[in-house]
Protein backbone atom coordinates (compact mmCIF):
# COMPACT_ATOMS: atom_id res chain seq x y z
CA UNK A 1 0.00 0.00 0.00
CA UNK A 2 1.33 3.36 -0.97
CA UNK A 3 0.15 6.44 -0.60
CA UNK A 4 1.80 9.28 -2.87
CA UNK A 5 2.00 12.78 -1.77
CA UNK A 6 1.43 14.75 -5.42
CA UNK A 7 1.59 18.47 -3.48
CA UNK A 8 0.56 20.49 -1.10
CA UNK A 9 0.12 24.14 -1.36
CA UNK A 10 -0.33 27.37 0.84
CA UNK A 11 -1.63 30.05 -0.63
CA UNK A 12 -3.72 33.45 0.23
CA UNK A 13 -7.43 33.29 0.45
CA UNK A 14 -7.95 35.58 -2.45
CA UNK A 15 -10.58 34.41 -5.23
CA UNK A 16 -7.91 36.21 -7.82
CA UNK A 17 -6.00 32.45 -6.78
CA UNK A 18 -8.41 29.82 -7.45
CA UNK A 19 -7.34 30.04 -11.23
CA UNK A 20 -3.78 28.44 -10.76
CA UNK A 21 -5.05 26.49 -8.19
CA UNK A 22 -7.65 24.77 -10.79
CA UNK A 23 -4.80 24.66 -13.21
CA UNK A 24 -2.71 23.03 -10.76
CA UNK A 25 -5.26 20.49 -9.38
CA UNK A 26 -6.13 19.63 -13.44
CA UNK A 27 -3.07 18.95 -14.31
CA UNK A 28 -2.26 16.56 -11.22
CA UNK A 29 -5.38 14.90 -11.29
CA UNK A 30 -4.66 13.84 -15.54
CA UNK A 31 -1.36 12.88 -14.60
CA UNK A 32 -2.90 10.67 -11.84
CA UNK A 33 -4.99 9.49 -14.81
CA UNK A 34 -8.22 11.25 -14.65
CA UNK A 35 -10.17 11.86 -18.07
CA UNK A 36 -10.34 15.19 -19.03
CA UNK A 37 -14.43 14.92 -17.61
CA UNK A 38 -13.36 13.53 -14.72
CA UNK A 39 -10.49 16.18 -13.87
CA UNK A 40 -12.89 19.15 -14.55
CA UNK A 41 -15.39 17.78 -12.18
CA UNK A 42 -12.97 17.45 -9.56
CA UNK A 43 -11.90 21.01 -10.04
CA UNK A 44 -15.20 21.68 -9.67
CA UNK A 45 -15.24 20.72 -6.43
CA UNK A 46 -11.98 21.81 -5.08
CA UNK A 47 -12.67 24.92 -6.27
CA UNK A 48 -15.94 24.99 -4.30
CA UNK A 49 -14.01 24.31 -1.59
CA UNK A 50 -12.12 27.01 -1.55
CA UNK A 51 -14.30 29.66 -2.33
CA UNK A 52 -16.78 28.72 0.63
CA UNK A 53 -12.98 29.12 2.87
CA UNK A 54 -12.43 32.20 1.00
CA UNK A 55 -16.01 34.02 1.41
CA UNK A 56 -17.49 31.95 5.18
CA UNK A 57 -14.16 31.16 6.97
CA UNK A 58 -12.24 33.81 6.21
CA UNK A 59 -15.13 35.84 5.45
CA UNK A 60 -13.50 37.59 3.04
CA UNK A 61 -10.29 38.29 5.01
CA UNK A 62 -7.84 37.97 2.67
CA UNK A 63 -4.87 37.52 4.99
CA UNK A 64 -6.46 34.34 5.55
CA UNK A 65 -4.06 31.03 4.13
CA UNK A 66 -5.19 28.12 2.97
CA UNK A 67 -3.58 24.94 2.87
CA UNK A 68 -4.51 22.05 -0.18
CA UNK A 69 -3.01 19.15 -0.18
CA UNK A 70 -3.41 16.20 -2.92
CA UNK A 71 -2.58 12.64 -2.29
CA UNK A 72 -2.74 9.52 -4.58
CA UNK A 73 -4.10 6.95 -2.36
CA UNK A 74 -4.10 3.91 -5.10
CA UNK A 75 -6.22 5.13 -7.35
CA UNK A 76 -8.23 7.16 -4.99
CA UNK A 77 -7.75 10.83 -5.17
CA UNK A 78 -7.00 12.37 -1.50
CA UNK A 79 -7.76 16.40 -0.99
CA UNK A 80 -7.08 18.17 2.46
CA UNK A 81 -8.13 21.38 2.47
CA UNK A 82 -6.90 23.40 5.54
CA UNK A 83 -7.67 26.69 7.07
CA UNK A 84 -6.92 28.94 9.78
CA UNK A 85 -10.04 30.57 10.26
CA UNK A 86 -12.37 31.11 13.85
CA UNK A 87 -14.08 27.46 14.20
CA UNK A 88 -17.17 27.07 12.05
CA UNK A 89 -20.27 25.87 12.85
CA UNK A 90 -20.53 22.55 10.96
CA UNK A 91 -24.40 22.33 11.34
CA UNK A 92 -24.53 25.76 9.10
CA UNK A 93 -22.29 23.29 6.22
CA UNK A 94 -25.05 21.78 3.57
CA UNK A 95 -26.77 23.06 0.49
CA UNK A 96 -29.98 24.71 -0.34
CA UNK A 97 -33.15 22.71 -1.13
CA UNK A 98 -32.52 22.54 -4.92
CA UNK A 99 -36.22 23.06 -5.35
CA UNK A 100 -36.21 25.98 -3.76
CA UNK A 101 -34.55 28.77 -6.30
CA UNK A 102 -32.36 31.06 -5.16
CA UNK A 103 -28.55 32.38 -5.68
CA UNK A 104 -25.99 30.45 -3.93
CA UNK A 105 -26.03 27.51 -2.00
CA UNK A 106 -24.97 25.00 -4.91
CA UNK A 107 -21.24 24.86 -3.91
CA UNK A 108 -21.62 22.33 -1.06
CA UNK A 109 -23.83 20.21 -3.60
CA UNK A 110 -21.71 20.08 -5.76
CA UNK A 111 -18.72 19.13 -3.83
CA UNK A 112 -21.17 16.44 -2.17
CA UNK A 113 -22.18 14.82 -5.58
CA UNK A 114 -18.85 14.95 -7.36
CA UNK A 115 -16.30 13.83 -3.84
CA UNK A 116 -16.96 9.97 -2.80
CA UNK A 117 -16.37 10.89 0.96
CA UNK A 118 -16.46 14.57 2.51
CA UNK A 119 -15.31 14.71 6.34
CA UNK A 120 -15.12 18.43 7.52
CA UNK A 121 -13.77 19.44 11.02
CA UNK A 122 -12.00 21.72 13.44
CA UNK A 123 -8.73 21.77 14.26
CA UNK A 124 -6.95 21.05 17.56
CA UNK A 125 -7.39 23.73 19.86
CA UNK A 126 -9.35 25.85 17.74
CA UNK A 127 -6.45 26.81 15.77
CA UNK A 128 -8.91 26.39 12.37
CA UNK A 129 -10.99 23.82 10.43
CA UNK A 130 -10.08 21.18 7.60
CA UNK A 131 -12.00 19.78 4.75
CA UNK A 132 -11.16 16.15 3.56
CA UNK A 133 -12.51 14.92 0.05
CA UNK A 134 -11.82 11.36 -1.52
CA UNK A 135 -12.35 10.48 -5.19
CA UNK A 136 -11.98 7.06 -6.64
CA UNK A 137 -10.33 7.73 -10.25
CA UNK A 138 -9.61 4.02 -10.97
CA UNK B 1 -13.63 36.59 -18.24
CA UNK B 2 -14.57 39.27 -20.80
CA UNK B 3 -18.34 40.53 -20.94
CA UNK B 4 -19.19 42.43 -23.66
CA UNK B 5 -22.82 43.27 -24.68
CA UNK B 6 -24.80 43.95 -27.55
CA UNK B 7 -28.13 46.12 -27.87
CA UNK B 8 -30.98 44.41 -30.16
CA UNK B 9 -34.12 45.68 -30.94
CA UNK B 10 -36.18 43.65 -28.52
CA UNK B 11 -33.43 42.15 -26.31
CA UNK B 12 -29.90 42.56 -24.93
CA UNK B 13 -26.97 40.14 -25.17
CA UNK B 14 -24.16 39.73 -22.52
CA UNK B 15 -21.63 37.20 -23.87
CA UNK B 16 -19.77 35.90 -21.46
CA UNK B 17 -16.10 34.81 -22.31
CA UNK B 18 -13.54 32.56 -20.64
CA UNK B 19 -13.58 31.57 -16.79
CA UNK B 20 -16.60 33.13 -14.78
CA UNK B 21 -15.13 32.64 -11.03
CA UNK B 22 -15.47 33.92 -8.25
CA UNK B 23 -13.12 37.18 -9.46
CA UNK B 24 -15.45 38.25 -11.49
CA UNK B 25 -18.93 36.64 -11.20
CA UNK B 26 -19.44 40.21 -9.43
CA UNK B 27 -18.74 41.85 -12.84
CA UNK B 28 -21.08 39.40 -14.77
CA UNK B 29 -23.70 39.91 -12.12
CA UNK B 30 -23.91 43.98 -12.35
CA UNK B 31 -23.79 43.69 -16.05
CA UNK B 32 -27.19 40.82 -16.39
CA UNK B 33 -28.69 43.56 -13.01
CA UNK B 34 -28.11 46.27 -15.44
CA UNK B 35 -29.41 45.49 -18.01
CA UNK B 36 -32.33 44.43 -16.29
CA UNK B 37 -32.68 47.71 -14.90
CA UNK B 38 -32.77 49.17 -17.96
CA UNK B 39 -36.24 47.07 -18.59
CA UNK B 40 -34.93 45.05 -21.46
CA UNK B 41 -35.14 41.57 -22.13
CA UNK B 42 -31.25 39.54 -21.39
CA UNK B 43 -30.25 36.78 -23.44
CA UNK B 44 -26.77 35.67 -21.65
CA UNK B 45 -24.11 33.84 -24.31
CA UNK B 46 -22.27 31.06 -22.59
CA UNK B 47 -20.56 29.70 -25.99
CA UNK B 48 -17.59 30.86 -25.02
CA UNK B 49 -17.50 30.10 -21.20
CA UNK B 50 -14.83 28.08 -20.42
CA UNK B 51 -15.62 27.02 -16.73
CA UNK B 52 -18.34 28.64 -14.27
CA UNK B 53 -18.32 28.23 -10.76
CA UNK B 54 -21.35 28.04 -8.37
CA UNK B 55 -20.80 31.91 -8.09
CA UNK B 56 -21.49 32.46 -12.21
CA UNK B 57 -24.72 30.52 -11.83
CA UNK B 58 -25.80 32.29 -8.85
CA UNK B 59 -25.61 35.68 -10.70
CA UNK B 60 -27.44 33.89 -13.74
CA UNK B 61 -30.28 32.53 -11.10
CA UNK B 62 -30.42 35.97 -9.66
CA UNK B 63 -30.43 37.51 -12.82
CA UNK B 64 -33.34 34.93 -13.78
CA UNK B 65 -35.54 35.45 -10.79
CA UNK B 66 -35.14 39.52 -11.24
CA UNK B 67 -36.69 39.10 -15.06
CA UNK B 68 -39.75 37.27 -14.05
CA UNK B 69 -40.39 39.76 -11.66
CA UNK B 70 -40.14 42.70 -13.79
CA UNK B 71 -42.20 40.33 -16.36
CA UNK B 72 -38.77 40.80 -18.95
CA UNK B 73 -37.78 37.72 -20.73
CA UNK B 74 -34.24 36.24 -19.69
CA UNK B 75 -32.64 33.36 -21.34
CA UNK B 76 -29.56 31.63 -22.08
CA UNK B 77 -27.54 31.19 -25.44
CA UNK B 78 -25.27 28.31 -26.61
CA UNK B 79 -24.49 26.96 -23.80
CA UNK B 80 -20.88 25.52 -24.07
CA UNK B 81 -20.39 21.90 -23.10
CA UNK B 82 -18.68 23.32 -19.78
CA UNK B 83 -21.02 25.28 -18.50
CA UNK B 84 -23.73 22.77 -19.29
CA UNK B 85 -22.64 20.16 -17.07
CA UNK B 86 -22.49 22.45 -14.46
CA UNK B 87 -26.19 23.75 -14.69
CA UNK B 88 -27.46 20.28 -14.97
CA UNK B 89 -25.36 19.31 -11.67
CA UNK B 90 -27.29 22.17 -10.12
CA UNK B 91 -30.53 21.13 -12.18
CA UNK B 92 -30.67 23.94 -13.39
CA UNK B 93 -30.99 23.26 -17.02
CA UNK B 94 -34.39 22.19 -16.43
CA UNK B 95 -34.95 25.78 -15.05
CA UNK B 96 -33.35 28.14 -17.88
CA UNK B 97 -34.71 29.21 -20.80
CA UNK B 98 -32.29 27.75 -22.90
CA UNK B 99 -31.62 28.34 -26.58
CA UNK B 100 -29.39 26.88 -29.24
CA UNK B 101 -29.03 30.14 -31.32
CA UNK B 102 -30.75 33.85 -31.27
CA UNK B 103 -32.67 32.61 -34.24
CA UNK B 104 -33.97 29.60 -32.29
CA UNK B 105 -35.38 32.71 -29.30
CA UNK B 106 -37.01 34.86 -31.78
CA UNK B 107 -38.67 32.54 -33.59
CA UNK B 108 -40.56 31.12 -30.08
CA UNK B 109 -40.20 34.95 -28.99
CA UNK B 110 -42.83 35.66 -31.88
CA UNK C 1 6.04 47.66 3.28
CA UNK C 2 4.10 45.16 2.33
CA UNK C 3 5.57 41.37 1.52
CA UNK C 4 3.06 39.15 -0.31
CA UNK C 5 3.39 35.52 -0.19
CA UNK C 6 2.09 34.47 -3.59
CA UNK C 7 2.15 30.49 -2.53
CA UNK C 8 4.41 28.33 -0.93
CA UNK C 9 4.01 24.46 -2.47
CA UNK C 10 5.84 21.32 -1.04
CA UNK C 11 5.86 18.18 -3.63
CA UNK C 12 7.98 14.96 -4.24
CA UNK C 13 11.62 15.19 -5.57
CA UNK C 14 10.83 14.05 -8.71
CA UNK C 15 11.46 14.99 -12.25
CA UNK C 16 7.85 14.63 -13.60
CA UNK C 17 6.75 16.95 -11.02
CA UNK C 18 8.67 19.93 -12.50
CA UNK C 19 6.30 20.53 -15.56
CA UNK C 20 3.92 21.41 -12.82
CA UNK C 21 6.18 23.77 -11.16
CA UNK C 22 7.18 25.81 -13.91
CA UNK C 23 3.13 26.13 -14.61
CA UNK C 24 3.08 27.77 -11.39
CA UNK C 25 6.24 29.66 -11.42
CA UNK C 26 5.47 30.63 -14.80
CA UNK C 27 1.87 32.03 -14.36
CA UNK C 28 2.18 33.58 -10.34
CA UNK C 29 5.37 35.46 -12.30
CA UNK C 30 3.00 36.95 -15.11
CA UNK C 31 0.47 37.31 -12.65
CA UNK C 32 2.78 39.46 -10.98
CA UNK C 33 3.63 41.68 -13.65
CA UNK C 34 6.05 39.95 -15.50
CA UNK C 35 6.39 39.97 -18.80
CA UNK C 36 6.72 36.46 -20.92
CA UNK C 37 10.27 36.84 -21.68
CA UNK C 38 11.59 37.65 -18.17
CA UNK C 39 8.48 35.12 -16.59
CA UNK C 40 10.77 32.49 -18.86
CA UNK C 41 14.14 33.23 -17.65
CA UNK C 42 12.67 33.09 -13.99
CA UNK C 43 10.91 29.68 -14.69
CA UNK C 44 14.45 28.32 -16.27
CA UNK C 45 16.60 29.27 -13.36
CA UNK C 46 14.02 28.09 -10.46
CA UNK C 47 13.55 24.74 -12.79
CA UNK C 48 17.27 24.19 -12.40
CA UNK C 49 17.66 25.07 -8.46
CA UNK C 50 14.67 22.32 -8.17
CA UNK C 51 16.68 19.94 -10.86
CA UNK C 52 20.09 20.47 -8.44
CA UNK C 53 18.21 19.42 -5.39
CA UNK C 54 16.68 16.54 -7.05
CA UNK C 55 20.05 15.10 -8.45
CA UNK C 56 22.59 16.36 -5.85
CA UNK C 57 21.05 16.91 -2.54
CA UNK C 58 18.61 14.49 -2.92
CA UNK C 59 20.72 12.21 -5.11
CA UNK C 60 17.72 10.98 -7.10
CA UNK C 61 15.85 9.77 -3.80
CA UNK C 62 12.41 10.06 -4.95
CA UNK C 63 11.28 10.49 -0.82
CA UNK C 64 12.85 13.47 -1.08
CA UNK C 65 10.41 16.50 -0.14
CA UNK C 66 10.79 20.04 -2.17
CA UNK C 67 9.69 23.12 -0.53
CA UNK C 68 9.31 26.24 -2.45
CA UNK C 69 7.84 29.60 -1.54
CA UNK C 70 7.39 32.57 -3.81
CA UNK C 71 6.67 35.88 -2.39
CA UNK C 72 6.59 39.35 -3.78
CA UNK C 73 8.58 41.61 -2.08
CA UNK C 74 7.25 45.36 -3.94
CA UNK C 75 8.27 43.98 -7.27
CA UNK C 76 11.18 41.89 -6.44
CA UNK C 77 10.25 38.49 -6.21
CA UNK C 78 11.72 36.07 -3.60
CA UNK C 79 12.24 32.33 -3.98
CA UNK C 80 13.30 30.15 -1.20
CA UNK C 81 13.79 26.16 -1.82
CA UNK C 82 14.17 23.83 0.48
CA UNK C 83 15.04 20.57 1.06
CA UNK C 84 15.45 18.09 3.30
CA UNK C 85 18.51 16.07 2.70
CA UNK C 86 21.80 16.21 4.56
CA UNK C 87 23.42 19.27 4.19
CA UNK C 88 25.21 19.58 1.23
CA UNK C 89 29.28 20.77 0.90
CA UNK C 90 28.44 24.57 -0.10
CA UNK C 91 32.13 25.07 -1.34
CA UNK C 92 31.13 22.45 -4.59
CA UNK C 93 28.18 24.32 -5.97
CA UNK C 94 29.62 26.39 -8.40
CA UNK C 95 29.72 25.98 -12.56
CA UNK C 96 32.20 24.72 -14.97
CA UNK C 97 34.31 27.28 -16.43
CA UNK C 98 32.20 27.51 -19.65
CA UNK C 99 35.29 27.76 -22.03
CA UNK C 100 35.82 24.31 -20.58
CA UNK C 101 33.11 22.47 -22.51
CA UNK C 102 31.39 19.10 -21.64
CA UNK C 103 27.91 18.02 -20.76
CA UNK C 104 26.33 19.58 -17.41
CA UNK C 105 27.67 22.57 -15.42
CA UNK C 106 25.13 24.56 -16.42
CA UNK C 107 22.60 25.10 -14.00
CA UNK C 108 24.49 27.18 -11.45
CA UNK C 109 25.90 29.28 -14.20
CA UNK C 110 22.00 29.95 -15.36
CA UNK C 111 21.07 30.69 -11.99
CA UNK C 112 23.66 33.30 -11.05
CA UNK C 113 22.93 34.85 -14.46
CA UNK C 114 19.13 35.00 -14.28
CA UNK C 115 18.49 35.98 -10.36
CA UNK C 116 20.14 39.33 -8.62
CA UNK C 117 20.66 37.59 -5.72
CA UNK C 118 21.26 34.11 -4.38
CA UNK C 119 22.33 32.70 -1.06
CA UNK C 120 22.37 28.86 -0.23
CA UNK C 121 22.97 27.42 3.31
CA UNK C 122 22.15 24.92 5.70
CA UNK C 123 18.94 24.30 7.87
CA UNK C 124 19.61 24.54 11.64
CA UNK C 125 20.54 21.38 13.47
CA UNK C 126 21.63 19.81 10.06
CA UNK C 127 17.51 19.47 8.92
CA UNK C 128 18.60 20.07 5.21
CA UNK C 129 18.98 23.31 2.92
CA UNK C 130 17.61 26.08 1.52
CA UNK C 131 18.27 28.93 -1.64
CA UNK C 132 16.88 31.67 -1.68
CA UNK C 133 16.91 33.78 -4.70
CA UNK C 134 15.87 37.35 -5.33
CA UNK C 135 14.79 38.86 -8.84
CA UNK C 136 13.89 42.27 -9.18
CA UNK C 137 11.17 42.78 -11.95
CA UNK C 138 9.93 45.99 -11.79
CA UNK D 1 8.54 15.65 -24.80
CA UNK D 2 8.35 13.77 -28.51
CA UNK D 3 11.36 12.59 -30.26
CA UNK D 4 10.96 11.20 -33.99
CA UNK D 5 14.11 10.28 -36.03
CA UNK D 6 14.45 9.87 -40.00
CA UNK D 7 17.10 8.69 -41.88
CA UNK D 8 18.71 10.43 -44.83
CA UNK D 9 21.00 9.73 -47.23
CA UNK D 10 23.94 11.30 -45.56
CA UNK D 11 22.71 11.88 -42.44
CA UNK D 12 20.20 11.18 -40.05
CA UNK D 13 17.69 14.13 -38.40
CA UNK D 14 16.67 13.64 -34.70
CA UNK D 15 13.27 16.43 -33.76
CA UNK D 16 12.27 17.03 -30.55
CA UNK D 17 9.23 18.25 -29.53
CA UNK D 18 7.60 20.06 -26.51
CA UNK D 19 9.38 20.31 -23.51
CA UNK D 20 13.21 18.86 -23.02
CA UNK D 21 13.69 18.64 -19.40
CA UNK D 22 15.19 16.09 -16.51
CA UNK D 23 12.29 13.69 -17.23
CA UNK D 24 12.89 12.77 -20.90
CA UNK D 25 16.10 14.49 -21.53
CA UNK D 26 17.84 11.33 -20.88
CA UNK D 27 15.76 9.54 -23.99
CA UNK D 28 16.95 12.42 -26.17
CA UNK D 29 20.63 11.41 -25.28
CA UNK D 30 20.06 8.13 -25.75
CA UNK D 31 18.49 8.66 -29.11
CA UNK D 32 21.21 11.18 -30.10
CA UNK D 33 23.88 9.07 -28.73
CA UNK D 34 22.41 5.68 -30.73
CA UNK D 35 22.55 7.81 -33.70
CA UNK D 36 26.46 8.47 -33.39
CA UNK D 37 26.99 4.85 -32.63
CA UNK D 38 25.72 3.72 -35.69
CA UNK D 39 28.05 5.99 -37.75
CA UNK D 40 25.66 8.63 -38.86
CA UNK D 41 26.48 11.89 -39.00
CA UNK D 42 23.11 13.94 -36.76
CA UNK D 43 20.78 16.61 -37.56
CA UNK D 44 18.88 17.70 -34.27
CA UNK D 45 16.03 19.78 -35.58
CA UNK D 46 14.71 21.84 -32.56
CA UNK D 47 12.08 23.96 -34.36
CA UNK D 48 9.78 22.62 -31.89
CA UNK D 49 10.89 22.59 -28.72
CA UNK D 50 9.37 24.97 -26.04
CA UNK D 51 11.50 24.32 -23.50
CA UNK D 52 14.83 23.15 -22.94
CA UNK D 53 16.76 22.87 -19.31
CA UNK D 54 20.44 22.38 -18.61
CA UNK D 55 20.18 18.58 -18.49
CA UNK D 56 18.75 18.68 -22.34
CA UNK D 57 21.74 21.24 -23.48
CA UNK D 58 23.97 18.53 -21.80
CA UNK D 59 22.41 16.27 -24.28
CA UNK D 60 23.20 17.94 -27.20
CA UNK D 61 27.04 18.77 -25.62
CA UNK D 62 27.56 15.21 -25.31
CA UNK D 63 25.99 14.55 -28.70
CA UNK D 64 28.57 17.10 -30.36
CA UNK D 65 31.35 15.76 -28.19
CA UNK D 66 30.96 12.00 -29.57
CA UNK D 67 30.40 13.35 -32.95
CA UNK D 68 33.64 15.10 -33.00
CA UNK D 69 35.77 12.07 -31.35
CA UNK D 70 34.24 10.23 -34.25
CA UNK D 71 34.60 12.29 -36.99
CA UNK D 72 30.83 12.82 -37.46
CA UNK D 73 29.47 15.54 -38.77
CA UNK D 74 26.77 17.46 -35.79
CA UNK D 75 24.42 20.31 -35.89
CA UNK D 76 21.31 21.75 -34.72
CA UNK D 77 18.56 23.26 -37.48
CA UNK D 78 15.59 25.41 -36.97
CA UNK D 79 16.49 26.51 -33.66
CA UNK D 80 13.36 27.75 -31.35
CA UNK D 81 13.42 31.29 -29.88
CA UNK D 82 12.64 29.49 -26.16
CA UNK D 83 16.27 26.83 -26.93
CA UNK D 84 18.19 29.56 -28.96
CA UNK D 85 17.56 32.07 -25.48
CA UNK D 86 18.75 29.27 -23.24
CA UNK D 87 22.04 28.04 -25.78
CA UNK D 88 22.88 31.60 -25.61
CA UNK D 89 22.62 31.75 -22.14
CA UNK D 90 25.10 28.63 -22.13
CA UNK D 91 27.03 30.64 -24.61
CA UNK D 92 27.11 27.60 -26.93
CA UNK D 93 25.15 29.50 -29.73
CA UNK D 94 28.78 30.16 -30.95
CA UNK D 95 30.28 26.63 -30.14
CA UNK D 96 27.42 24.43 -32.13
CA UNK D 97 26.71 24.74 -35.30
CA UNK D 98 24.01 26.12 -36.08
CA UNK D 99 21.60 26.16 -39.14
CA UNK D 100 18.06 27.76 -40.45
CA UNK D 101 17.09 24.52 -42.85
CA UNK D 102 18.35 21.69 -43.84
CA UNK D 103 18.94 23.14 -47.48
CA UNK D 104 21.78 25.50 -45.69
CA UNK D 105 23.46 22.68 -43.92
CA UNK D 106 23.70 20.95 -46.86
CA UNK D 107 24.76 23.50 -49.07
CA UNK D 108 27.45 23.91 -46.27
CA UNK D 109 28.06 20.55 -46.48
CA UNK D 110 28.83 20.19 -50.24
N1 LIG E 1 -15.81 26.44 4.70
C1 LIG E 1 -16.94 26.91 5.28
N2 LIG E 1 -16.87 27.62 6.42
C2 LIG E 1 -17.99 28.10 6.99
N3 LIG E 1 -19.23 27.92 6.50
C3 LIG E 1 -19.38 27.22 5.37
C4 LIG E 1 -18.25 26.67 4.70
N4 LIG E 1 -18.70 26.02 3.62
C5 LIG E 1 -20.04 26.17 3.59
N5 LIG E 1 -20.46 26.88 4.65
C6 LIG E 1 -21.86 27.21 4.99
O1 LIG E 1 -22.69 26.39 4.17
C7 LIG E 1 -23.58 27.21 3.38
C8 LIG E 1 -23.83 26.58 2.04
O2 LIG E 1 -22.64 26.61 1.28
P1 LIG E 1 -22.67 26.46 -0.28
O3 LIG E 1 -23.57 25.32 -0.62
O4 LIG E 1 -21.28 26.34 -0.77
O5 LIG E 1 -23.38 27.77 -0.85
P2 LIG E 1 -22.98 29.31 -0.71
O6 LIG E 1 -21.52 29.37 -0.42
O7 LIG E 1 -23.34 29.88 -2.01
O8 LIG E 1 -23.83 29.83 0.42
C9 LIG E 1 -22.91 28.55 3.31
O9 LIG E 1 -23.82 29.58 3.11
C10 LIG E 1 -22.22 28.64 4.67
O10 LIG E 1 -23.12 29.08 5.66
N1 LIG F 1 21.30 21.70 -4.48
C1 LIG F 1 22.54 21.18 -4.55
N2 LIG F 1 22.95 20.28 -3.65
C2 LIG F 1 24.18 19.74 -3.73
N3 LIG F 1 25.09 20.05 -4.67
C3 LIG F 1 24.74 20.95 -5.61
C4 LIG F 1 23.45 21.56 -5.60
N4 LIG F 1 23.40 22.41 -6.64
C5 LIG F 1 24.57 22.33 -7.26
N5 LIG F 1 25.41 21.45 -6.65
C6 LIG F 1 26.81 21.13 -7.04
O1 LIG F 1 27.23 22.09 -7.99
C7 LIG F 1 27.64 21.47 -9.21
C8 LIG F 1 27.28 22.35 -10.40
O2 LIG F 1 25.87 22.39 -10.53
P1 LIG F 1 25.23 22.81 -11.92
O3 LIG F 1 25.94 24.03 -12.41
O4 LIG F 1 23.79 22.96 -11.71
O5 LIG F 1 25.56 21.65 -12.94
P2 LIG F 1 25.20 20.09 -12.90
O6 LIG F 1 24.02 19.94 -12.01
O7 LIG F 1 24.93 19.78 -14.33
O8 LIG F 1 26.43 19.41 -12.37
C9 LIG F 1 26.94 20.13 -9.21
O9 LIG F 1 27.63 19.17 -9.98
C10 LIG F 1 26.92 19.77 -7.73
O10 LIG F 1 28.17 19.21 -7.34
Amino acid sequence: MTIETLFEIQFPAKAERLCLIRDLVKRTAEEAGCCSELSDRIVLAVNEACMNVIQHAYQGDELGVIMLEMLNNEGKLHFRLVDYAKPIDLSSVKPRNLDDLRPGGLGTHFINEIMDECDMGHLEEGKGNYLEMIKKIS
Amino acid sequence: MNISTEDKEKYTIIELEGEVDLSCSPDARNSILGVLEGDKSLLVDLAKVSYIDSSGVASLVEGYQTAKKQSLKFGLVGVSDAAMSVLKLARLDQVFPIFDSYEEYEKKDD
